[in-house]
């Protein structure tokens, strides 16, 4: 299937359905909601096509869109999507469809503003990762911060200081996006174009190292906030705990990966020698993040304040391979470590996203998420605690789960190439098992249940459905379930295009 | 043949089916829930039968060499990574003893598991467990090993948690997965180290003797690799078989029901531990005096030390979980001295009589649970041995089942435990023949016979404490026996408990288990793959001290009455104390890891979000705040006040005074915009074409 | 011959636009109007252009003429007044005009165009229709919206809200 | 006649005062001289013949006789009208806008005339063979429009303008599914020459593959030339007589030519576009053999067409009442207009089914049905169902829309269905 | 004879210096609006004229003279709304009368 403009519509199409929605009464709830989920099922459906149409015996960029945008100053509209993007399209479109059928069953205020800064939200985020232009990258990711911001303000929850989250959230992102611009320009200024295809060829500042530190650091901190890392991290538990559920999803499916994706489609290229000099110094700060966050993860009483620290720790993982990709090494362990970032990335989206859409399934019940205030529901909600179950080992890499391959991946790479940092890493994954067994698995679902707690905090008024998950959350996480399975049993599915990026990318760039 | 060797892959695949359909659909209904699970594991078991038959068939080529099954599972830069199955004789003589142990234990979960709440849920879990041995023992590739090994990791914590509104039973879960898991990482990182040498973790391409060259030839932090890996290895075997220092999670695992406590000893999880590092035995004997050491050495210590706990355990399930503990041992001590085929064969024959041993006291359990709930007595701990007594008059079936399984265990002649132990034994004396007195040989005989005496010594006290004197209880006193399901399996396996040492008796010249070795022939030069000739010194030495020890326990506890103390503890004093408290290593590693982890992840947390890291944050974001109200202040007096008002001031002058050019007519617009245009086309004309 | 047509649709076409700007009579200027429409069909014609030369004729006599028309009808207190249509600054706007032809007159007079001598198949149609769903598809879908929405907007606009009856 | 054209633009050019260059310009002349003859004998002549027939067929309709005393069968009756017509005072009212007055039937009668340059009467007789033949006979529409506006004006009576308003809204109204219709029959012809047209209807007349769209064609054209049941402009009872209540003697007579005309180029255009024009049994045969047999039987078998088609109208005329204005502009734009769209969107679906792999010499995708072109049958057989599904949609719709409708008018569409 | 481009040409640039003369110099809104359209056709004529003889084998003149002509209508059609609307407002369409749109 050749689609032309098959790009164009992925990311406008969100941005009509918004324009769309804008201009639909406010009344009319049920509309509203009904015609955003099919808006992003376009997206979802063309995303697949993008899958099943690319050519592995092409080179690395297809779907190619490129046309001159202003050309005073030589930016231009130039989309292409990869085996890089396209799973991180994929995911994207997938979290939205998903994010969309289950906010429409459970937001009940402002619909019309919700789903309209959503559907806005999802352009942003579509946009960045088919972008090959700087500028329209820059764009793009500042796009997607205001819809982020207001979702957080307006529909966190009142005793989450949402107000505060977002502006730290807003305020964070837009420092890093700051230097990030200033190194934009002066790459432009020094190559004389936007084209992030065209810059590595010319290897800026490649006679000035000094200078190019500069701008490596301005951009890597731009991204590093976003993934986030370590010390940069302290917006992510705030913003995810204030934000509603969907939102959460987002956050940690999309955005998180908007600044891995950042640094393998624009460091790595641009500055691969200064990169590998800071390789060690990343992967210390990527390990430092893995043990940390499981760490401050395992002294949390809060469920999603816990899983928005251990996506800190996971994005480690992230960190770490990427860090193991550029250092010196075979170039096969190369591969194997970026593949193996790339695969956590996405396995990250669909394993904190489903966690996420289960923390809003018992919220939405109990409207609490302190861990002592559950115990013992494994036997009240059956099907809530086998989805939870899967979510959970494949979180902690449990082996025929999604985590696992991408963990070994990782590690495999990593070893190969920095061995003592992967050894010193691989304390987390025990960390890991720790807090998601004790404070998740035990706290909520094992122990005596009682039901003299469980009917102080379950809200029978508000909620209709049900206790145990309803039909319409189940179908949320069906496919994330799903994908969890599937990568974990046969990875080649989504590796082999990985892999196929990995190879050009790393192989043009050393 | 090669037809029946296809069948492989099918064999996990059954309770795999038997597990989704379970989960899926019929976890409303118990009875089929039960019948789909033995179902499962009973054609695993035929095809199990017919793949060991395919592999007799063929020969030294199959048993020895192996028959793999890969596909192409994994793109990992321009190479791909082989994921598959593959049989040899090792393989072959697993597939005899895992299906078929767990067929029994389902049947006899079956009846066992009657009335309790979780039922069909029960079957689900011990048939995903079936699956993950099953796929364990196929596996051609250390990855695919992985992966089963940790599938059976959260069977293991979702099963000893079964009971999870226990407290004790889902800390003991926790406990499980987590110490395991330590054993799993390094597991993990010798697997990483492995791939990133050998670029493969096929089994058969790692024990190619080029290969083992380059792992034993490159060096590492000062050590080979191969022993660095091996070390890791073994390390992953020390978690899933329990071996000091990682054992701790063992007998808290009583806490699932006793179905699970046979699965876990006999058939399958600690058993994956003794077959990997069976598996990966040519990666440890590559360097001589290397891994394997270490290997013996653990093995001796978790042999004499689990055997002592075991001698102060009130609680039937724990005296046979310490038991295991001290079995386990033996089979490190034989992999350790490079016995391969004595470890494999203490395994296997292990298997069998543990299972027994755990099924009977689960019909105890069962049975005096039974009493108790006859004479409505809730307070009484059916596990507790001295709760019970004279039970052999009201249980004759499972008494003499149990009968048959502490003979085995024990040594007696010519049951199986007898044989395989006793090659153990024979081994380590043989090598201290060579090695001489105070060599590691010498001290692993030395711990293999003083453990010997202990297990007897324990069993003794076991049998006499449960099966003979008066009941010291009232619901021992209205025990009953169980019902078919639960007695029949336990005949059965009282059946190979006595017969299956014949399998490899060392009268006839290097035994018949060798043949199925398989792929640790390629490393046979410093391994012992043929079966030793019979030592009859060691065999009467292990014999005496057997029913020595059997019948001091036996005699001191035969007729304990209620109330009694325990004469043992009389004997031992603090001692006895220190073993029932089982040395203290739980306190110890409470002290010394958990607590002090816990308290770093909080402390991580109060640094990260209220005193260091978060409190940046804020800072930086108030001094904005501050500079923005100065800038404020600035802005409403200097630049607004004179810059910005006197500009507006003159441009509203400028703007009232311009403003009649507005006049509203729109002729005078188009006028203006005709005239302006016909000016540019002019200056056009005039200064660029003239 | 050609010459002759020529200067006979150039008599229509400019003696009709002069007899539109000149006339006080607001319907004559548009009977002239549609006149000078006629006169420029006839040029397409000597362009080569037919079918342009029956757009022209439907388009601007049939529907814009007619509508002027209307328009003249429908206001047409304006027309018995009788008051003159020239406003106060016709003169210099004749003057305006007259530089404007003037200063414009050099283009034709002085600029040597890329002529070409080369003589189309004549078979214009297919050539526009292959040029409209072709590539200027999209011009063409824009301009179709921006018919429909004239349309809609000079029904609203024009719309008399005081009537009550309108359905 | 070419010869004879030809010998005459000689001579012309031999004796030329002419002052450009002299032979083809003389064609030129001589054609036009040709036409114009041509058009002056045929306007008159066919305003006779039609008012008799029309008058005779009327009373035939009505159980009269009608005209029976001026020659045989009366047939001189219109002829001695005529004559009266043209002697009579010609009146101009005081008050009127001279110019317009004068022009205006001048243009009705012309409009009216101008369609035949396009009519394609038999095998290689046609006047001219423009390429945009169907786009003429629109454009040359307007300036009937036109007329009836300036004939309206320039009377300086209301009733004159509130007619020409009238005739203007009911022609605006009905141009719209008429050219959409047109569209249609383009469409399947594949081109816009009305010449063209009729050769391609050798594999069955249009009237067999798109009946819908002669419905359409038809309907809007007897609204187009005013015809009853659409001739409320010079409804009698109602508006004097329309736009032209002003107009006496010749004037008159000019716009009742161009009436009769107009009607004339409707039957005509109906027989050419839809049954199939000159063609008729053994034409090809003829056309091959003898091309002057071919033009004698071509003429007789159009004049057939055109005589049954005129028939028809009349015969609608002795049968059906009158519309009433909103009604009239309601069938327009609520029904007919839909109606011809959604067929021209199953017509052009259905072409594209049939589409053969080339078009206008131009290499395009063959349809997926193109193996059933069948020489054209295919063709045919598929535009005819795909005429039957509209129409079953097309009633189906109006019935749910008229049980709901309180609009009498509607119902009685439904009810016609 | 093929008429010469500049012939066309020079017509073009007098009806457009007609219309324009005759949107600057009425007053009535209709009139103006009749000199825009002699100016829009203008430009039709230079474009169809520079098409025939600049490009004689391409219809871009023509079709971009289409487009303009379908603009023109919309054009026609919106302002003559507008026309008829201020005309029910204020019973004037003299544009000098139309001038609340000032200081």
């Amino acid at each position: 299937m050749n689609i032309p403009f098959i790009l164009s519509l992925i990311v406008f199409l969100p941005l009509l359905g918004s324009i769309v929605v804008m201009f639909m009464p406010g009344t009319k709830e049920k509309e509203i909601k009904n015609f955003s989920i099919i808006i992003s099922l376009f997206p979802f459906i063309l995303s697949i096509l993008l899958w099943t149409g690319y050519d592995y015996t092409q080179g690395q960029y297809q779907f190619v869109q490129d046309y001159s945008w202003i050309p005073s100053l030589n930016v231009r509209f130039h989309m292409a999507a990869d085996g890089l993007s396209i799973p991180l399209i994929f995911l994207t479109t997938l979290l939205s469809v998903l994010s969309f059928w289950y906010s429409s069953r459970v937001i009940k205020y402002r619909v019309k503003e919700f789903f309209a800064l959503f559907l806005m939200l999802e352009m942003g985020m579509l946009g960045v990762f088919v972008a090959l232009d700087l500028v329209l990258f820059y764009f793009f990711w500042e796009i997607g911060l205001v819809p982020m911001f207001l979702l957080i303000g307006i529909w966190g929850q009142e005793k989450d200081r949402p107000q505060y989250s977002a502006i730290k959230f807003f305020l964070y992102t837009l420092v890093g996006s700051v230097a990030m611009l200033l190194a934009f320009i002066a790459i432009y200024l020094q190559t004389g174009t936007w084209d992030v295809t065209a810059i590595p060829a010319m290897m800026p500042f490649a006679s000035n190292p000094t200078l190019a530190a500069v701008a490596f650091w301005a951009i890597f901190i731009a991204f590093a906030i976003k993934v986030p890392l370590f010390p940069f991290h302290t917006w992510l538990p705030d913003a995810h705990t204030a934000a509603p559920t969907a939102g959460s999803v987002i956050l940690a499916g999309v955005l998180l990966k908007l600044g891995g994706y950042g640094m393998i489609r624009i460091l790595i290229p641009f500055f691969p020698q200064t990169f590998r000099y800071f390789a060690v110094f990343i992967a210390v700060f990527g390990v430092i993040s893995m043990i940390y966050g499981a760490l401050v993860s395992m002294a949390q009483w809060d469920l999603k304040r816990l899983i928005a620290y251990s996506s800190v720790s996971h994005m480690g993982y992230f960190t770490l391979g990427l860090a193991a990709a550029v250092y010196y090494g075979d170039p096969e362990s190369q591969i194997i470590a970026l593949n193996g970032a790339i695969l956590q990335m996405f396995n990250h989206g669909i394993i904190t996203g489903g966690f996420f859409f289960l923390v809003g399934v018992l919220y939405e019940r109990t409207h609490t998420r302190d861990l002592k205030a559950f115990g013992g529901l494994s036997s009240r909600l059956p099907k809530y605690y086998a989805v939870m179950m899967v979510t959970a080992f494949a979180s902690l890499g449990l082996p025929g789960l999604a985590g696992f391959i991408s963990e070994l991946l990782v590690f495999r790479g990593a070893y190969a190439t920095m061995p003592a940092i992967a050894i010193v890493g691989i304390i987390a994954i025990v960390l890991t098992a720790a807090y998601i067994l004790w404070k998740i698995i035990q706290y909520v679902f094992l122990g005596e249940f009682s039901p003299e707690k469980w009917s102080k905090i379950f809200d029978v008024k508000h909620w209709s459905f049900g206790e145990d998950m309803a039909p319409f959350e189940l179908i949320t996480m069906a496919p994330l379930v799903f994908g969890m399975v599937l990568i974990g049993v046969y990875p080649s599915v989504i590796l082999r295009m990985i892999n196929h990026a990995s190879q050009i990318i790393l192989g043009s760039a050393y | 043949m090669e037809k029946l060797l296809l069948l492989t892959p099918l064999i996990p695949i059954f309770p795999l089916l038997a597990f989704v359909i379970i989960i899926f659909g019929a976890n409303k209904n118990n009875k089929l829930s039960a019948w789909l699970a033995i179902g499962g594991i009973g054609l695993s078991t035929l095809t199990s039968w017919l793949v060991i038959a395919g592999t007799i068939m063929g020969g030294h080529h199959v048993q020895a060499e192996g028959w793999r099954l890969p596909i192409p599972w994994m793109p990992t830069g321009e190479i791909v990574f082989n994921m598959g199955v593959g049989v040899d004789g090792f393989t072959a003589a697993m597939l005899f003893m895992v299906p078929l142990v767990c067929l029994l234990i389902f049947i006899y979960a079956s009846e066992y598991m009657e009335g309790d709440p979780r039922y069909a849920r029960f079957f689900a879990y011990v048939s995903l467990f079936a699956f993950g041995m099953l796929t364990l023992v196929i596996a051609d590739n250390l990855l695919l090993l992985f992966m089963a090994w940790e599938v059976m990791g959260l069977c293991s914590y979702l099963l000893i948690g079964f009971w999870f509104e226990k407290t004790s039973a889902k800390r003991a879960g926790l406990k499980a997965f987590l110490t395991t898991r330590i054993g799993d990482v390094l597991l993990f990182a010798g697997m990483l180290i492995l791939y990133s040498y050998t670029r493969t973790l096929t089994f058969h391409e790692l024990f190619k003797p080029e290969t083992l060259e380059m792992l034993s030839g490159t060096m590492m932090w000062g050590i080979p690799v191969s022993a660095l890996i091996s070390l890791l290895v073994f390390g992953g075997a020390v978690g899933k078989s329990a071996q000091f220092p990682l054992h701790v999670w063992l007998p808290d695992a009583m806490e699932g029901p006793t179905p699970v406590s046979a699965l876990i000893h006999a058939a399958t999880m600690v058993s994956a531990g003794v077959y990997l590092v069976a598996r990966m035995l040519p990666l440890f004997a590559i360097v001589p005096d290397g891994a394997l050491r270490w290997v013996a050495i653990i093995g001796a210590i978790t042999a004499f030390f689990g055997a002592t706990i075991g001698i102060a355990q009130n609680d039937i399930k724990r005296v046979l979980a310490y038991s295991t503990i001290s079995q386990l041992g033996y089979m490190m001590i034989a992999l350790g001295l490079g016995g391969f085929l004595a470890g494999v064969f203490h395994l296997l024959t292990h298997a069998f009589f543990k299972a027994l041993l755990f099924l009977g006291s689960g019909s105890i359990i069962h049975a005096v649970e039974h009493g108790a709930h006859h004479v409505n007595d809730h307070h009484t701990d059916p596990q507790d041995m001295m709760n019970m007594g004279g039970l052999y008059g009201r249980m004759k079936r499972t008494a003499w089942a149990y009968f048959f399984g502490t003979a085995a265990l024990i040594g007696i002649f010519p049951l199986a435990g007898f044989w395989s132990k006793d090659e153990i034994l024979a081994e380590a004396w043989l090598q201290w023949q060579e090695a001489g007195f105070m060599s590691l040989p010498f001290w692993a005989w030395l711990a293999g016979t003083l453990g010997a005496f202990l297990t007897a010594l324990y069993m003794g006290r076991q049998i006499g404490l449960v099966f003979f004197g008066k009941p010291r209880t009232e619901a021992a006193a209205h025990a009953q026996e169980p019902g078919n399901r639960m007695t029949i399996p336990l005949l059965v396996l009282a059946f190979f408990a006595a017969t299956l040492g014949f399998i490899n008796v060392p009268f006839i010249k290097g035994g018949w288990l060798h043949h199925f070795a398989g792929e640790v022939h390629a490393a046979s030069h410093a391994l012992h793959l043929e079966a030793i000739p019979f030592q009859v010194s060691v065999a009467v030495v292990s014999s005496i001290v057997a029913l020595g020890g059997f019948f001091l326990g036996w005699a001191m506890y035969r007729n304990l009455k209620a109330g009694q103390q325990d004469p043992l503890e009389k004997m031992l004093g603090p001692v006895f104390t220190v073993l029932k408290n089982k040395y203290y290593v739980d306190e110890l590693y409470t002290a010394i890891f958990i607590k002090p982890t816990v308290k770093l992840a909080t402390l991580c947390a109060k640094f990260d979000y209220d005193w260091v890291i978060n409190p940046i944050v804020n800072t930086v974001g108030r001094i904005g705040v501050v500079s923005a109200i100065i800038s404020a202040k600035f802005d409403e007096i200097v630049i607004d006040g004179l810059g910005v008002l006197g500009t507006a001031r003159f441009f509203k002058w400028t703007g009232k005074e311009l403003r009649l050019t507005q006049s509203g007519q729109v002729s005078n617009y188009l006028l203006t915009i005709a005239l302006s245009s016909l000016t540019l086309v002019g200056m056009y004309l005039f200064f660029i074409r003239m | 011959m050609e010459p002759f047509v020529f200067f006979i649709f150039s008599i229509l076409t400019l003696g009709g636009a002069l007899g539109v700007v000149t006339t006080k009579n607001l319907y004559y200027a548009a009977l002239f109007l549609i006149m000078s429409f006629s006169g420029m069909a006839g040029y397409f014609v000597l362009l080569d252009a037919g079918f342009l030369a029956a757009v022209q004729i439907v388009v601007y006599v049939g529907a814009i003429a007619v509508l002027i028309l209307f328009a003249i009808m429908l206001s047409r207190k304006v027309m018995t007044r009788n008051e003159p249509l020239l406003n106060r600054q016709w003169g210099l706007g004749l003057a305006t005009a007259a530089i404007f032809f003037f200063v414009m007159l050099a283009v034709p007079l002085n600029v040597k165009w890329p002529l070409s001598n080369e003589v189309s198949s004549g078979n214009e149609l297919v050539q526009l229709g292959l040029a409209f769903l072709g590539s200027y598809v999209i011009p063409f879908e824009v301009v179709s919206i921006l018919l429909l929405v004239a349309l809609i907007g000079a029904i609203i606009l024009a719309r008399d809200t005081s009537d009550v009856e309108v359905e | 006649m070419e010869a004879l054209i030809h010998w005459l633009a000689d001579l012309l050019a031999k004796w030329s005062w002419w002052p450009f260059a002299p032979a083809p310009s003389a064609t030129v002349v001589v054609w036009l001289v040709y036409a114009a003859i041509t058009a002056f004998v045929i306007a008159p002549l066919a305003m006779i013949v039609l008012t008799w027939l029309e008058r005779k067929i009327l009373a035939r309709i009505q159980d009269r006789i009608g005209p029976n005393r001026a020659g045989p069968f009366g047939v001189f009756q219109a002829l001695a009208d005529a004559i009266k017509m043209l002697t009579k005072e010609d009146i101009t009212p005081s008050g009127v806008d001279r110019i317009a007055y004068n022009i205006a039937p001048a243009m009705a009668a012309v409009a009216a005339i101008a369609v035949f340059a396009v009519l394609p009467v038999a095998p290689g007789i046609i006047g001219t063979d423009l390429n945009i033949g169907v786009f003429y006979i629109v454009a040359i529409g307007a300036y009937g429009i036109l007329a009836v506006l300036m004939a309206g004006w320039s009377s300086n009576n209301k009733y004159a303008l509130l007619g020409a308003f009238r005739a203007v809204a009911q022609l605006v109204s009905y141009e719209v599914p008429m050219v959409l219709a047109l569209i249609t029959v383009t469409l399947v012809a594949g081109s816009m020459s009305t010449a063209d047209i009729v050769a391609g209807q050798g594999s069955g007349w249009y009237f067999i593959a798109i009946p819908l769209t002669f419905f359409i064609f038809f309907v809007s054209n007897m609204a187009e030339v005013n015809r009853s049941p659409f001739d409320l402009l010079e409804a009698e009872s109602e508006l004097v007589a329309g736009f032209h209540v002003e107009y006496s003697a010749f004037k008159y007579a000019l716009i009742m030519i161009g009436e009769y005309v107009h009607m004339l180029a409707a039957a005509s255009f109906s027989a050419v576009f839809f049954l199939g024009g000159w063609r008729g049994p053994f034409i090809d045969w003829a056309v091959q053999t003898s091309p002057l047999l071919a033009v004698v039987m071509g003429h007789v078998y159009f004049l057939i067409k055109v005589g049954f088609m005129i028939f028809v109208l009349i015969w609608i005329r002795g049968t059906l009442p009158r519309f009433r204005i909103d009604h009239l502009l309601d069938f327009s734009w609520k029904f007919l207009t839909p109606l011809a769209l959604l067929n021209l969107l199953v017509v052009a679906f259905v072409l594209k089914l049939f589409q053969p792999g080339t078009s206008a010499g131009i290499d395009i995708p063959a349809g997926p049905l193109s193996g059933l072109y069948l020489g054209g049958w295919g063709q045919t057989l598929g535009l005819l169902l795909g005429s039957i599904l509209v129409v079953l949609v097309a009633s189906a719709v109006v019935k749910a829309f008229a049980h709901r409708s309180k609009d009498a008018g509607l119902r009685a569409i439904a009810a016609a269905e | 004879m093929t008429i010469p481009l500049s012939w066309w040409l020079i017509s073009a640039t007098a009806l457009f210096s007609i219309g324009l003369y005759g949107v600057l110099s009425n007053k009535n809104a209709i009139a103006i609006l009749m000199g825009l359209e002699l100016m829009l056709n203008a430009v039709n004529i230079n474009l169809v004229a520079f098409g025939r003889h600049i490009t004689p084998l391409e219809v871009t003149g023509q079709i971009f003279a289409i487009f303009v002509i379908a603009i023109a209508a919309a054009e026609a059609a919106v302002a003559l709304a507008i026309i008829i609307a201020v005309y029910r407002q204020r019973t004037s369409i003299n544009v000098e009368q139309l001038d609340s749109m000032r200081f």
